[in-house]
């Protein structure tokens, strides 16, 4: 039974004392609820979305050595405010040779798919707002509204840049749209079902329980995920359809005030999608190591509800840790050309992740699940997570100390500007 | 200081926004206006605008050493989006067009702000044939701003000038906004 | 299921209200002073010239039609992937086996012509070489 | 007949292929491992205005040419400054008093003219023209650029023969513009015990007394 019925169900028996199946008032009641759930989603969707442009925005100053917004607010947390309220008291624009219609109504679609997506996350163990037998499925159709919206500013604008910009972002979110389904089809031939919700109880709260860990297929299928993930999110570097140097706004040129605000809110919002589809197709979800889901529904009360945190807690952190990936990868990796973003896909991603699938196909079909080899290959491939990750920490360590030598060079110099900062 | 300039003194200028004088300050009103100008000055979305050295040095005061970012300052490629325009360089007749158009493109509230010598007042190229003699003449301009070109931190102070300009106005009258050119 | 899909509805409902309840508020604080300059399309600082509603690059198309290839057959892939555990498991690999692989084969032969066919390129000289003045 | 030129080796195409992959993977990896290294890395920023050690005008380098300033107890008239000046940004008017001595009319530099190239104070033979290393100069009008020097009537136009000493770079800006240190006054140290006082206050306590130099 769905989470939002039992709380209506819960609300009926305690505030009307009637019996739910009987009472006529049961579906304005189940009505309201879905309304304050929405709503809820809607103040996460704006309480990540503001704080997260914050720090993309600290993490950018540090990776180009300057600090980022640090004056509103105690290190500079309320500057997404600021910006908010500024942008909905800026004048509303629209150019006169625009088609009204279109133009006004692109905001409501992008931001519309893009909410729709929080329909079917799974934040913890039963908390989903509707775990619908097709999330998947679902997921890839609503989050290509989108499209239509970015299409429909494009269009709709009756300017160069922002048709341009529009038409290039369908040609690449349809183009990227491909991978990603083939990456969530291994994804789903593992776990036997399209809901999401399925998904996380097919995987388990340990490491060599997820899926990405599952087999090298599956290991190789994540980073194809996560890869047309942020070209679906319009992220550099496949940020084609907002290039500054090629077309100056992309799609959203003409857009002033609060619409524009909605497209990058939608944008922001986006980021914290893809991280979580991919944290639950293939990190786990949330899991709880040691804890079957099982246990924690037969719990009751408060242990119930700290379980309840728990696992919210853990799957946040780990969404939250992808969305701080994505947002190195912006500030990291130069903008692709529009050739090299079709080749990317089309030969690259495709045909890699067509044979992602095959490899996860014929491994769920050799290898038994819960057999020697198995295990094998499960332990291999966290091993080699392990390893990605020791190398890589290295690999930070070993920059940070060549430049500190240089740093140290540079520290006796008699300078006029202060000497460089040593890390 | 009877003959001193005071102009500089920012306690000395006339407001900026005349309220009329309609009603007395309201609690209320004073509280939305300081809502609203702190949130206007601490996100000043500056356009992207450069047509000559100067440029270099605003492309610079976005850079590592002289952050504007910190001040919530970043620029933006779209006048629609942007509340500050920093006419950074020579301004040609030809140009002169565009700039004016530019800026009749940007959404309200928006602020001009001036930025080197040619932009004040032609500076070098004054006496050219084809040079305007200070952008002034073709939009209103909030802040001037000396230097040939200026140094990222001047420019940075008259970033925070704007900001000082925002604080002193009255959402009510600059809802009204200035008209267009 | 019936309940699951009218929360689907009334979430995307209630999120195109705020967006519309956000604007309309907005009408009430925001300045608006018209002009027929600033309702001007803009290209940096340029006048227009003409509409923006022009034919452009056909390689747009393209790419959409394959798309629209790849993304129905992946869609019919699916419900063969959501049961292909429980085949499985019930002895009948090689059904599911090789109904995907037959999907699979499908896409390979489209991308494998599609390539061929130098489609994928986007620099393509689409009148040839012989026939450019 | 052989060619000049070798024919572009082609490389197999299966090979450059997987090349492509793996240097995507082994560059973005390399690249990703560079920038999380800068996060343990302090800022370069100067955090002009009011969090830097001390005020950015100190920072600067010796030569640096900031806005104009002239000490009139030093300035005989002689115009070669303006004469020099390429773009006429000052202009010095005297007239004679009935006792034979001169005195200033106006002093004005034109601050949003000028471009600070420095031929001006180079041509000053008194040392009374300099720069100063102020640069935070943006007013709100026009005519607020121009800096008008003569700041009381009768001041009259120094002698060559008995120069007083040239009074600190930067002191008659502050003491001529009030609102000028306002920056320098936002300038507070971030921890007290370095230095005593944030700076000596210019323009805090208004004009201190410009007649005692004439």
């Amino acid at each position: 039974m769905n989470i939002i019925q039992h709380v209506a169900n819960l609300l009926i028996r305690s505030v009307f004392h009637a019996d739910p199946a009987s009472w006529p008032w049961t579906w304005l009641v189940q009505a309201v609820v879905i309304g304050i759930a929405a709503f809820l989603a809607f103040a996460f969707v704006a309480i990540f979305a503001g704080p997260v442009s914050w720090i993309e925005r600290r993490i950018a100053g540090r990776i180009q050595s300057r600090i980022g917004p640090n004056r509103v607010g105690p290190q500079g947390v309320l500057q997404w405010l600021a910006d908010g309220v500024k942008c909905w008291l800026k004048e509303d624009l629209v150019p006169a040779a625009a088609d009204r219609p279109l133009f006004l109504a692109a905001p409501y679609l992008v931001f519309t798919g893009m909410f729709g997506a929080f329909v079917v996350l799974p934040f913890g163990a039963q908390v989903v707002a509707a775990d619908l037998n097709v999330g998947i499925l679902y997921l890839l159709a609503i989050t290509s509204l989108v499209v239509v919206g970015l299409l429909m500013a494009g269009w709709g604008s009756n300017s160069k840049w922002a048709l341009f910009g529009g038409v290039r972002s369908a040609a690449q979110l349809v183009s990227y749209e491909v991978p990603s389904a083939f990456s969530l089809l291994c994804v789903v031939l593992l776990a036997g079902t399209l809901s999401t919700q399925g998904i996380v109880a097919a995987q388990g709260g340990w490491p060599w329980d997820w899926f990405i860990f599952r087999n090298p297929f599956m290991f190789a299928a994540f980073f194809l995920y996560f890869t047309a993930a942020i070209a679906e999110g319009n992220r550099t570097p496949f940020d084609l359809p907002e290039a500054e140097s090629e077309i100056v706004a992309g799609y959203n040129i003409e857009y002033s005030g609060m619409r524009f605000l909605f497209f990058l809110f939608a944008e922001w919002a986006n980021i914290w999608i893809m991280a979580a589809i991919s944290a639950f197709a293939f990190l786990g979800g949330w899991q709880i190591p040691g804890i079957a889901p099982e246990q924690i529904a037969a719990t009751k009360g408060w242990e119930f509800v700290g379980w309840q945190a728990l696992s919210w807690t853990i799957f946040l952190v780990k969404a939250t840790f992808l969305v701080f990936v994505v947002i190195q990868i912006r500030w990291t990796l130069p903008r692709l050309r529009v050739d090299q973003l079709m080749i990317t896909c089309w030969k690259y991603l495709v045909p890699l992740s067509m044979l992602m699938v095959l490899g996860v196909l014929v491994l769920l079909a050799l290898v038994p699940e819960g057999g020697g080899a198995d295990t094998i290959l499960r332990g291999a491939m966290v091993g080699l997570g392990l390893a990605v990750v020791l190398v890589s920490a290295l690999r930070v360590r070993r920059t940070f100390r060549v430049d500190r030598e240089h740093y140290r060079e540079m520290e006796g110099r008699d300078l006029w500007y202060p000497p460089y900062r040593l890390p | 200081m009877t003959d001193t300039p005071a102009g500089r003194d920012p306690t000395a200028q006339a407001p900026l926004c005349p309220t009329g004088g309609d009603s007395a300050p309201l609690v209320v009103t004073t509280r939305i206006d300081d809502l609203v100008n702190w949130s206007r000055e601490n996100s000043i979305w500056y356009l992207l605008f450069a047509t000559a050295c100067c440029g270099i040095e605003l492309m610079q005061t976005g850079g590592p050493r002289t952050d504007l970012d910190r001040f919530g300052a970043v620029f933006r490629s779209s006048p629609r989006q942007s509340d500050l325009l920093i006419v950074a360089g020579t301004i040609t007749y030809k140009m002169a067009d565009r700039v004016r158009l530019i800026y009749a493109q940007m959404a309200e509230p928006r602020y001009v702000m001036a930025m080197g010598s040619c932009a004040n007042c032609g500076g070098l190229f004054q006496q050219s044939y084809s040079v305007v003699p200070g952008v002034d003449a073709i939009v209103p301009v909030d802040i001037y701003l000396p230097g040939c070109p200026p140094r990222p931190e001047a420019l940075n102070e008259a970033i925070l000038r704007v900001q000082d300009l925002m604080k002193s106005e009255h959402w009510a009258s600059r809802r009204q906004g200035r008209g267009n050119p | 299921m019936g309940f699951e899909f009218v929360v689907v509805l009334l979430f995307l409902t209630t999120s195109a209200v705020i967006v519309g309840i956000a604007l309309w508020l907005g009408r009430f604080l925001r300045p608006r002073l018209p002009s027929a300059e600033k309702a001007s399309t803009y290209e940096c600082g340029e006048r227009p010239i003409g509409s923006a509603w022009f034919n452009f690059n056909p390689r747009f198309y393209l790419f959409a039609l394959v798309f629209i290839v790849f993304d129905a057959e992946i869609a019919l892939t699916y419900p063969a992937a959501a049961v292909a555990r429980r085949w499985i498991a019930e002895g009948r690999a090689w059904l599911v086996v090789a109904e995907i692989v037959l999907f699979l084969a499908i896409l390979v032969a489209a991308l494998a012509y599609v390539w061929g066919k130098g489609e994928l390129d986007w620099n393509r000289d689409l009148a040839g070489p012989e026939e450019m003045p | 007949m052989v060619p000049a030129v070798p024919p572009p080796v082609r490389p197999n195409p299966v090979r450059a292929y997987f090349g492509n992959i793996r240097r995507a993977v082994s560059s973005t990896f390399e690249g990703m491992t560079v920038t999380m290294s800068w996060l343990f890395r302090r800022p370069s920023t100067i955090q002009y205005p009011d969090r830097t050690e001390k005020p950015v005008r100190e920072m600067l380098p010796e030569t640096y040419r900031g806005l104009l300033e002239v000490d009139l107890s030093r300035c005989t008239a002689c115009l070669l400054c303006a004469k020099t000046c390429p773009l006429g940004c000052i202009s010095i008017e005297t007239c004679k008093h009935p006792d034979g001595a001169r005195e200033f009319q106006t002093f004005d530099i034109d601050n949003g003219l000028c471009m600070f190239c420095g031929l001006c104070a180079e041509a000053c033979n008194f040392d009374a023209l300099a720069h100063t290393r102020e640069f935070e100069a943006s007013v709100s009008s026009a005519e607020q650029l121009t800096v008008r020097f003569v700041d009381r009537p009768g001041r009259l136009v120094a002698k060559a023969k008995d120069l007083p000493p040239r009074r600190p770079r930067g002191s008659i800006l502050a003491a001529l513009i009030p609102g000028f240190g306002r920056r320098r006054r936002r300038a507070a140290p971030p921890e007290p015990p370095a230095s005593p006082a944030p700076a000596p206050a210019a323009g805090a306590e208004g004009p201190e007394n410009p007649e005692g130099t004439a």
